[in-house]
């Protein structure tokens, strides 16, 4: 296939297109036509979300699997010695098909769901999405900033206006706890900006930095992705943002905004400050498992579905992050492969609570109960992704985990040991979620009439349970996709660690 | 031609200024009243036609005026332009609200001509005498104005507290003069220069540490900012937005000629103040606006608190410190007027409103205003991919190359804090159900503000980049 | 005994913090206070001369003049202010100026 | 000790004495008239440090603009205002010794900063006005007013301007109902329109 | 072939799964039974292929991981272990399922039954199949989610729910176990295929490796780690808990996943990895201690279980100690051939009881039976051969007796043997495996006893109604029948005598080599490990004789008949008798029925110590401390000093002023202070 000009602006900035297009027809219309607009804003944003996941394929079947460095690299200069630089490696790709892939669904997800001001709902979805797109395509440092951080913008708006009942207090809790981490990121971007003499990330990428330095470039940059991704103990935010964000809220943050934690250690902590990352990296398993044990606990005794699946997503955070830090190929693919299967897998169980919650306009678990009678088709689905979600051997979800404990056991047994621990109790909190609402017999009158999954809902896990199982069986697709950018970053590592060991 | 008269062709905006402004008086006398909005509409002419006029000498080597009184160069340049813009705008943004409160009258446009004019010496002085009498003939123009709504005890309250304390602030700042005067034997900024640059003795220092002091109640840093708040909100509205852009750009930049000028060879000294009272205005600003219900006191307090941000970049005392200081207050003066042109359509059936919670559900009453405001508050927070984040980006990277590591984390930390209660703003129009509407207003506000805030949208490509080719520009004429 | 610069500049700076003094020490009437800075202003009208004879430049003097000047313009305004805000709130005195805060 | 050196030592331990003790007085005085008249000895005291020091013409116009002036507006203003001053509050004592220790301290450091005066070296150069020594006071000023220093002359009329403009827009109330002379139509006012002529025929009335 | 062997079942699965309410039925039960029907088939013709003719297979079906240096792929590893439990699980579960046709028959939900009966074979072939740790690791936890799905079938009902989740977990808890195994295999091997990781298990032997804060024996931890995998999966003391609440799924269920198959997936684990557990004696030790007390444990408690699944659940529980204490000592291929034996017995018990319970619809209460051996007269018979086959009973010394009987009497010989060989904990396992053997008689004839004679106890109309099971449900029984009579006689030479050098091919390890393998360092060459073997169990295995003492050949066959006759005497003679006992009984009977008190020390101990420590973190850790301390703490403080900054501002002027005066001074004091002047 013929490579595709500027296939990353594209992709990145046509769902903007999508939006602005929305907006402006929007502010133009008055009374009557404003109705027309908001009932067709659904299809025009599907439609512009599917043309840029279709991109992004194309993108794909275009991409260089054998080649590790940055490709459809895009480079103009911008101001204040800035440019507007864009390029993808295969980590940066399998995060942006992630995020293509997921929107349409939230658009079907939200179709017919979402009945006020739906116009302006998509539209904050489509900025979503191009800043999403943009934080993994992005080769400047001071763009990849822009992007990152206003991600938070939609969010805010798309939790505070179409959000719960706490949805004001959840909202400003999301924004300032993620706010003031990545200021502090700042504070780092602009020292390193200084230090290198450049926004470039591919300069930024080889050049050394002084390794006293780092070690305070590299706690900036955690205070931000740490918040991000989150870690215990500043994970707090995720569970209220998610229960009151609506469910494809729910689905974007976790499918992807909290991807944006990892990739941001992949991409800067690790390379950038090698050094540091090895002197902290025993801190960060320290939480990493502490996460993994504490929130699956916690997790447990949640009544909310959606502050469970989201107590679970900490969990299953901490293994990403034990994968990075273990800094052997093993861990870091592993880590990437548990970013894009959490993204499909919790991502696919906030929708199956979105659909009881359409039905029933509640997601406390205890009103739930027996729906496998009524809704049989929904239970298996439900059942696939809380067993992907446990990390069952054959979903998606095990790869993640195997490997990225895989590469904690190189490093210490005891990350291991603590992250099987999780393991195990990933199996209780899911399990009995599971049991409570869908076994047993119906007990709450109200659930007598639930109907199963109508079409549009089976349209919308059909390829979630696909890639759940066949990313489970057939993990090459992802790791050879992400490999020899992997690898070579694990190299780059290796190689400034024993710098460092000669030096001594 | 005499040396005279080429000063006087030098300064020719601001003769243009002076004599619009003496015609328009005695047009306003002998027509009275009725001539209000006349005027109005002649000075905002006479004030783009300034700017005009200013910036066709762009191209022109700096020169000095009167015998070095004044200076005209790249920065004066810079920050006439910037005040003849707002101060043209806010006479615009202005007119619906005099009318509606019944307080039109010609004397209105021509105090804001004749502070404009002080602010336009202010910003060109070279000589502390002129900086003196910019800053009085200023000063004097916005006391007036405070309270030019006789009517209202506010407004006189608000006057009466300016006064007291401006006149006590220049009390400060002449004992400063009168200091560095004694100690160095001149009050032309080269001299200054040079005698500072031989020897800084203690006398000049605290001539300094009193001239700063004077000059930091015209930005409202604290602990000079007491008056800000209360001024704020008993001033008519377009009164409190002049004041909030105009005076605070021309102090500013007058703050920095100083420090980076004749001051400059004790940068170890004022530095130590400079950093001070940015602290000290990030902290009170960013704290004090939280409990604010009045969207007047509140952007007094954020005006205070963006004053303290653009103090960091001051405080760095570098050629891009000052460049970045200049682009910030670039985009402050932008996203301040834009945020006064939403607060001014804050008009419901039973007369204007003031307070936040009124703001309620705007984003369905009147869409594309509450648009404009949130982008523009998500601006001033800081956030990406607005303006104000690039303008927040280069004050740390100004900050940083300073070595003022911990000032620019101090900083980040705060923003985060005052985020919170632009937030809060923007909640209210989005989150909230719908208070009674607005009444629709001129055309004049809405549209100001949403060219303010499409300026501040990354969209606008052309803006930062060339905002940062000014800066850049006016910042080489101090080094 | 020599009468030299620094009795004057000591003249001028106790003067001056008497006026700084009195702005915030009263609290009865504002008129006070706008006396108060005439008083600062002389001082500093004080060490301009002082200065300026010290130095042997007129500078001091002119500056000093142009103080006056401003000074007077100044009062000019403020007894203006003090007269609407008395029109008004019916008091000039300092406590009762008071309500906007917080 | 000479008569030379001690009169004019005296002369101002006296001016500067009673500056203070007035300035003082200005400020603890109870009655506003009375501080209003405090603050006209002060300037009379500083019009006499000012003599001392050889600077006659600022002198005057201290006297001149400000006891004429400026003081005598006070006094009509506090009188205008008819302040009840029995009214008067008490309430002084709270943050006067802080206040006062504050102030304290600002004079010692102002005076000692006074004290470590010494001509700058550069000081000789940069003059702008340099006082030559056959030159009396007044003559100097009228060399440099109105040639170097005037463009601040202008401008300090613009000064003056605004603080007229400001009074009136301030002050100035035009009260319904009330007959004011308008000038042009007093002018322009015409015979015919001031007189008729009416014939009467006698006995008819009008 | 071999690939729709262990294919089939999926296909089956997932077209009844997905497809059940589209085809109806019947249908799917048509579908899912005839690809088991076929992948038995083809599963004895490959037992044939492989054990007899061997060829031996390695098929790769497709790459998994690929990761670095880090590879497994998808392959099925056709040896005879292998092929042994191709057959013991594919046969087996054929029967269950033509027998589910009956048993379910008033199911609604009859497809979803059967695609989970065919998801699990599938797992199970992929777990028997496995070539590798992590292939194995998938079918292993693929059975248990296939059986968490059918214990967790009834859905409606809460126990069944809580049982399912409790295997489920318990199960993980073993699997915790397995899963750090694998990864230290890795670690220690760096690949975790078995050929690679066996053949360089000897060059490892000595290898001693950093874990958590010990140091340790690489293959020793291995083992130890694997093992407790196997723990949980087959249901060895500590881990037993979840079995016999398991039984609460349907009874075909219990047969094929709780009794033939799954649970067995931990004795064949520990066969299949006989290269490590070998050169692991502590590790070993281990596990032939877990397996005599899980023997000895389950036994007790199944003495005093009046539900008729529990007791054979817990019988199948001793049993698994039997094998794993076997495979503890070495035993490997007896361990193997008594899960063999023990497949068909432990089902024909199984649907035995389910063709009672359905016949007495849905009772399992074995106090409220009776008598029955008149109204279900073919179930009682083949419940008698299957608690002979159980009893291991036949007469020693000779090859007659049922499948129990070869398989149970060498491993308890080969206990006594180890135990004169000098290998740790032989003898005491041989009297523990004597003890148990006691109390399987007696607890297996009192089921017999209680269900099928003495007088009926339960409700009239019950019995009235009670009936013999329609013929798609006896047909299996008849056929496990007959395995459970004949497997003992036919296989015996092959896996334990003087032919099982050629049959095991090397596929697991054979004892005797054990000790001197250790010693010796004398690497067994992957390549050629059957001559070895052919030699040595020539020696020590001559047709099927046994170098034991004959009281010690006979001591198993005695305690059986002991057990029987008490077990007589007590429900036949006196019946009555056990009921009162169990009446009076203060301690002894109450700790016996009630398991030991396992469940409730667990649920005081794990499950209210978890919830109590998901709650101590939820409210104390994330609400008061972390968000506290946090941000709403941070948001308190920042609204507190808003409001004390408001404060300052109290619209005073004399205040402003002051503030004002005071920033001045202190500037000015600082800077004269500082010697801000520079020296000047």
């Amino acid at each position: 296939m013929n490579a595709l000009p500027h296939i990353l602006s594209l992709i990145t900035f046509l769902p903007l297109l999508g939006a602005l297009i929305l907006l402006i027809f929007r502010a133009s219309a008055r009374g009557e036509d404003a109705d027309i607009i908001d009932r067709n804003a659904p299809s025009v944003a599907l439609a512009t979300s599917l043309i840029t996941f279709g991109l992004s394929i194309w993108a794909l079947l275009d991409f260089d699997r054998a080649n590790p460095g940055f490709q459809f690299v895009e480079k103009a200069d911008w101001f204040g010695g800035m440019s507007y630089h864009l390029g993808v490696d295969g980590i940066s790709l399998s995060l942006i098909i992630l995020t293509t892939f997921l929107m349409p669904l939230c658009f079907i997800a939200s179709w017919g769901v979402v009945k006020k001001r739906v116009t302006e709902y998509m539209v904050a979805f489509l900025i979503l999405e191009t800043l999403m797109i943009g934080v993994f395509s992005s080769l400047d440092i001071v763009l990849f900033y822009i992007f990152f951080e206003a991600g938070l913008i939609p969010m805010f708006l798309i939790i505070g206006v179409w959000g719960g009942v706490d949805r004001v207090y959840a909202a400003f809790k999301f924004f300032l706890y993620t706010l003031l981490g990545s200021v502090l990121m700042l504070v780092a971007v602009v020292a390193m900006i200084l230090t290198a003499g450049t926004t470039d990330m591919v300069a930024l990428l080889d050049f050394d930095f002084p390794v006293g330095m780092q070690t305070w470039l590299w706690l900036g940059f955690f205070a931000s992705f740490a918040v991000k991704m989150p870690m215990w103990p500043v994970h707090t935010w995720l569970p209220d943002a998610h229960v009151q964000a609506p469910t494809a809220g729910s689905v974007i943050l976790a499918g992807v905004l909290l991807k944006m934690g990892g990739y941001g250690f992949i991409r800067f902590s690790l390379p950038m400050f090698p050094d540091a990352s090895q002197y902290f990296a025993p801190f960060v398993f320290t939480l990493s498992v502490i996460a993994i044990i504490y929130t699956s606990l916690v997790a447990f005794r949640q009544t909310d579905m959606k502050k469970l699946i989201a107590y679970s997503s900490v969990a299953h955070m901490g293994f990403v992050t034990i994968g990075i830090f273990s800094m052997n190929v093993i861990g870091v693919q592993g880590a990437m492969f548990q970013m894009i299967s959490h993204g499909i897998v919790s991502g696919a169980l906030f929708l199956v609570v979105g659909v009881i919650y359409d039905r029933m306009h509640t997601r406390e678990i205890a009103a739930y109960g027996g729906l496998a009678q009524r809704m049989p088709v929904y239970a298996t689905v439900f059942m696939l992704f809380t067993m992907a979600n446990v990390g069952l051997p054959g979903t998606s979800g095990f790869i993640g985990e195997f490997l990225t404990m895989m590469g904690g056991y190189q490093v210490s047994t005891w990350i291991a040991f603590g992250a099987a621990t999780g393991v195990i109790l990933s199996a209780v909190y899911a399990l009995t979620l599971y049991k409570r609402v869908i076994y047993g017999d119906i007990t709450n009158p109200k659930l007598v009439d639930i109907t199963d999954m109508v079409r549009r809902e089976v349209i919308t896990f059909s390829p979630l349970v696909l890639a759940t199982i066949i990313f489970g069986i057939w993990p090459s697709l992802v790791t050879d996709l992400t490999g020899p950018a992997v690898e070579v970053l694990v190299e780059q590592i290796t190689m400034a660690a024993d710098q460092v060991e000669s030096m001594k | 031609m005499t040396p005279f008269m080429s000063s006087l062709f030098l300064i020719g905006p601001e003769i243009a200024l002076t004599f619009a402004a003496l015609a328009l008086l005695v047009g306003g006398a002998v027509r009275g009243e009725r001539a209000g909005s006349f005027i109005n509409t002649i000075s905002i002419a006479v004030l783009l036609f300034a700017a005009i006029w200013g910036l066709k000498s762009a191209g022109a080597a700096p020169a000095e005026a009167f015998g070095g009184a004044l200076v005209l160069d790249r920065l004066a340049l810079f920050a006439k332009t910037g005040i003849l813009l707002s101060a043209a705008l806010v006479l615009a943004i202005g007119t619906g609200f005099l009318k509606l409160e019944k307080i039109v009258k010609y004397e209105y446009a021509i105090l804001v001509l004749l502070a404009t004019l002080g602010m336009m010496v202010m910003v060109s002085a070279n000589d502390l005498l002129s900086l003196y009498v910019g800053l009085e003939l200023q000063s004097l123009s916005l006391y007036v104005l405070a309270a030019f709504n006789r009517s209202s005890l506010r407004a006189s309250e608000a006057g009466l507290k300016y006064f007291v304390l401006g006149a006590l602030s220049s009390g400060l700042l002449l004992y400063g003069i009168s200091l560095v005067y004694g100690f160095v034997g001149t009050t032309r900024f080269e001299g200054i220069a040079e005698a500072a640059h031989m020897d800084a003795s203690v006398g000049l220092v605290i001539g300094v540490v009193f001239v700063l002091s004077g000059l930091a109640f015209k930005i409202s840093a604290v602990p000079f900012h007491m008056w800000t708040p209360d001024v704020y909100q008993g001033a008519p509205t377009p009164v409190t937005a002049f004041f909030a852009s105009a005076p605070k750009f021309a102090a500013i930049a007058l703050i920095a000629r100083l420090l980076m000028g004749p001051f400059a060879d004790m940068a170890d000294q004022w530095q130590q103040v400079v950093v001070a009272l940015s602290v000290l205005s990030m902290t009170v600003g960013y704290f004090g606006a939280i409990m604010q219900r009045n969207i007047k006191r509140l952007m007094a307090y954020s005006s205070i608190a963006n004053m303290g941000y653009a103090m960091i970049a001051l405080a760095a005392g570098s050629q891009r410190g000052l460049e970045a200081l200049l682009f910030y207050m670039g985009l402050y003066l932008i996203t301040t007027l834009g945020m006064f042109a939403c607060i001014l359509a804050m008009r419901q059936s039973e007369g204007m409103v003031e307070n936040i919670d009124d703001l309620a559900g705007l984003s369905q009453s009147r869409p594309g205003l509450a648009l404009s405001f949130s982008l523009l508050l998500f601006s001033i927070a800081g956030l990406p991919p607005l303006a104000g984040f690039f303008g927040k980006l280069y004050i740390f990277l100004a900050a940083v190359e300073g070595g003022l590591l911990w000032l620019a984390i101090y900083g980040a930390v705060l923003s985060v804090v005052g985020a919170f209660y632009y937030l809060r703003i923007v909640k209210i129009m989005w989150f909230d159900e719908p208070a009674p509407a607005f009444v629709s207003s001129s055309i004049v506000l809405p549209l100001t503000a949403g060219i303010a805030a499409f300026m501040m949208l990354p969209g606008a490509l052309w803006l930062l980049p060339a905002l940062e080719r000014w800066s850049q520009a006016a910042a080489s004429s101090l080094f | 005994m020599d009468i030299g610069l620094g009795h004057y500049l000591a003249v001028a700076a106790i003067m001056f913090s008497i006026g700084v003094f009195g702005i915030f020490v009263n609290r009865k009437n504002v008129i006070i206070i706008l006396m108060s800075i005439e008083l600062i202003l002389l001082s500093v009208n004080i060490n301009f001369v002082a200065f300026s004879v010290a130095l042997h430049d007129l500078g001091g003097q002119v500056f000093a003049l142009f103080v006056l000047t401003v000074a007077a313009a100044e009062a000019a305004v403020g007894l203006a202010i003090l007269v609407v805000y008395f029109r008004n709130r019916g008091t000039i005195a300092v406590e009762d100026i008071n309500l906007m805060k917080g | 000790m000479e008569l030379s050196v001690l009169l004019p030592a005296m002369a101002f331990y006296v001016f500067a004495g009673a500056a203070i003790a007035f300035a003082f007085g200005v400020v603890a005085a109870r009655n506003p008239v009375r501080s209003v008249l405090f603050l006209i000895m002060t300037f009379f005291s500083a019009a006499g440090l000012f003599v001392l020091l050889g600077a006659e013409f600022l002198a005057m116009i201290l006297v001149m603009v400000y006891v004429g002036a400026v003081a005598v507006l006070f006094l009509f203003v506090v009188m205008m205002l008819d302040i009840d001053f029995v009214e008067m509050r008490q309430g002084f004592a709270d943050y006067l010794p802080l206040g006062g220790l504050l102030a304290f301290i600002l004079t010692v450091e102002l005076i000692v900063l006074g004290a470590s005066w010494s001509v700058s070296s550069k000081a000789e150069g940069l003059r702008q006005a340099p006082i030559s020594g056959d030159q009396d006071n007044l003559s100097a000023f009228a060399q440099v007013l109105y040639t170097d220093y005037a463009f601040f002359l202008e401008a300090a009329g613009l000064v003056l301007l605004v603080a007229m403009i400001g009074a009136i827009v301030l002050t100035n109330f035009h009260k319904k109902g009330i007959k004011r002379q308008n000038i042009p139509a007093q002018i322009a006012r015409k015979a015919e329109d001031g007189v008729e002529l009416v014939d009467i025929k006698p006995g008819q009335g009008l | 072939m071999y690939l729709l062997i262990v294919f089939g079942p999926l296909f089956g699965a997932l077209i009844a799964g997905l497809f059940g309410r589209l085809i109806g039925d019947r249908l799917a039960q048509l579908v899912t039974t005839g690809f088991l029907i076929l992948s038995a088939a083809l599963s004895i013709f490959a037992f044939k292929l492989v054990a007899y003719d061997g060829h031996e297979q390695l098929i790769h079906v497709m790459n998994w991981f690929e990761v670095g240096d880090f590879q497994a792929a998808w392959a099925l590893r056709i040896d005879t272990l292998t092929a042994v439990m191709l057959v013991v699980v594919t046969f087996v579960s054929s029967l269950v399922h033509v027998y589910s046709w009956g048993y379910m028959a008033d199911d609604p939900h009859k497809a979803r039954f059967f695609a989970y009966l065919s998801f699990f074979t599938f797992a199970m072939l992929m777990l028997v199949t496995a070539n590798n740790f992590l292939q194995m690791f998938f079918g292993w936890e693929g059975v248990g989610l296939a059986s968490y799905l059918l214990i967790g079938f009834w859905y409606k009902k809460p126990t069944a729910n809580a049982a399912a989740i409790k295997a489920f977990v318990t199960n993980r808890v073993g699997d915790f176990g397995f899963a750090l195994g694998i990864l230290t295999v890795f670690a220690v091997f760096g690949a975790l295929d078995f050929d690679t990781v066996f053949g360089a298990a000897h060059d490892k032997a000595e290898l001693v490796i950093p874990f958590l804060w010990m140091k340790i024996n690489a293959i020793e931890l291995i083992a130890f780690l694997l093992f407790i995998g196997a723990m949980g999966k087959s249901a060895q003391f500590f881990l037993h808990v979840w079995l016999p609440d398991a039984m609460e799924g349907p009874t075909p269920v219990s047969a094929l996943i709780h009794a033939a198959t799954m649970v067995t997936a931990g004795v064949f684990l520990v066969a299949r990895c006989a290269p490590l557990f070998d050169l692991a004696p502590h590790a070993s030790l281990f596990v032939t201690v877990i397996g005599a007390m899980t023997a000895f444990f389950a036994a007790t408690v199944g003495l005093v279980q009046n539900d008729i699944k529990r007791v054979i659940a817990y019988s199948t529980c001793s049993q698994l100690g039997y094998m794993f204490m076997a495979g503890g000592l070495g035993l490997y291929d007896a361990a193997m051939f008594h899960l063999f034996t023990h497949a068909f017995f432990k089902a024909l018990l199984f649907l035995g009881a389910g063709s009672v319970i359905i016949g007495l619809h849905h009772e399992q209460d074995m106090r409220k039976m009776g008598g029955l051996a008149k109204k279900m007269p073919l179930t009682w018979v083949f419940m008698i051969i299957g608690t002979i086959a159980l009893t291991g009973l036949g007469i020693p010394g000779t090859d007659i007796g049922f499948a129990g009987f070869f398989s149970k009497d060498a491993i308890i010989e080969g206990a006594w043997e180890a135990g004169t060989a000098g290998t740790a904990f032989g003898f005491e396992a041989f009297w523990v495996g004597i003890v148990a053997a006691l109390m399987t008689s007696f607890y297996s004839w009192r089921v017999i006893f209680m269900t099928f004679h003495g007088t009926y106890r339960g409700d009239q109309h019950t019995f009235d109604h009670a009936h013999e099971s329609p013929r798609s449900m006896l047909v299996p029984l008849a056929l496990l029948s007959a395995g459970a009579i004949f497997a003992g006689v036919l296989f015996t030479g092959d896996f334990i005598g003087d032919k099982q050098g050629a049959f095991w091919r090397g596929s697991t390890v054979i004892e005797a080599e054990v000790l001197a393998d250790v010693t010796s360092h004398e690497a067994p060459e992957h390549a050629a490990p059957i001559a070895h073997e052919e030699a040595t169990a020539q020696e020590d295995h001559a047709s099927g004789g046994h170098y034991v003492p004959t009281w010690v050949a006979w001591s198993p066959f005695v305690v059986t008949l002991i057990g029987f006759a008490i077990a007589w005497f007590m429900y036949i003679t006196r019946e009555g008798l056990g009921a009162r006992m169990a009446a009076k009984s203060r301690f002894v009977h109450p700790f016996l029925y009630n398991k030991w008190y396992f469940d409730e020390i667990y649920d005081v101990l794990l499950v209210r110590g978890a919830r109590k420590l998901g709650d101590l973190f939820w409210k104390g850790g994330d609400q008061r401390l972390i968000d506290g301390f946090g941000p709403d703490g941070f948001a308190a403080t920042t609204l507190a000093s808003a409001k004390r900054i408001a404060k300052l501002q109290t619209g005073y002027l004399y205040h402003y002023a002051f503030v004002m005066l005071l920033g001045l001074v202190g500037f000015v004091t600082w800077i004269l202070v500082s010697g801000g002047a520079g020296g000047h």
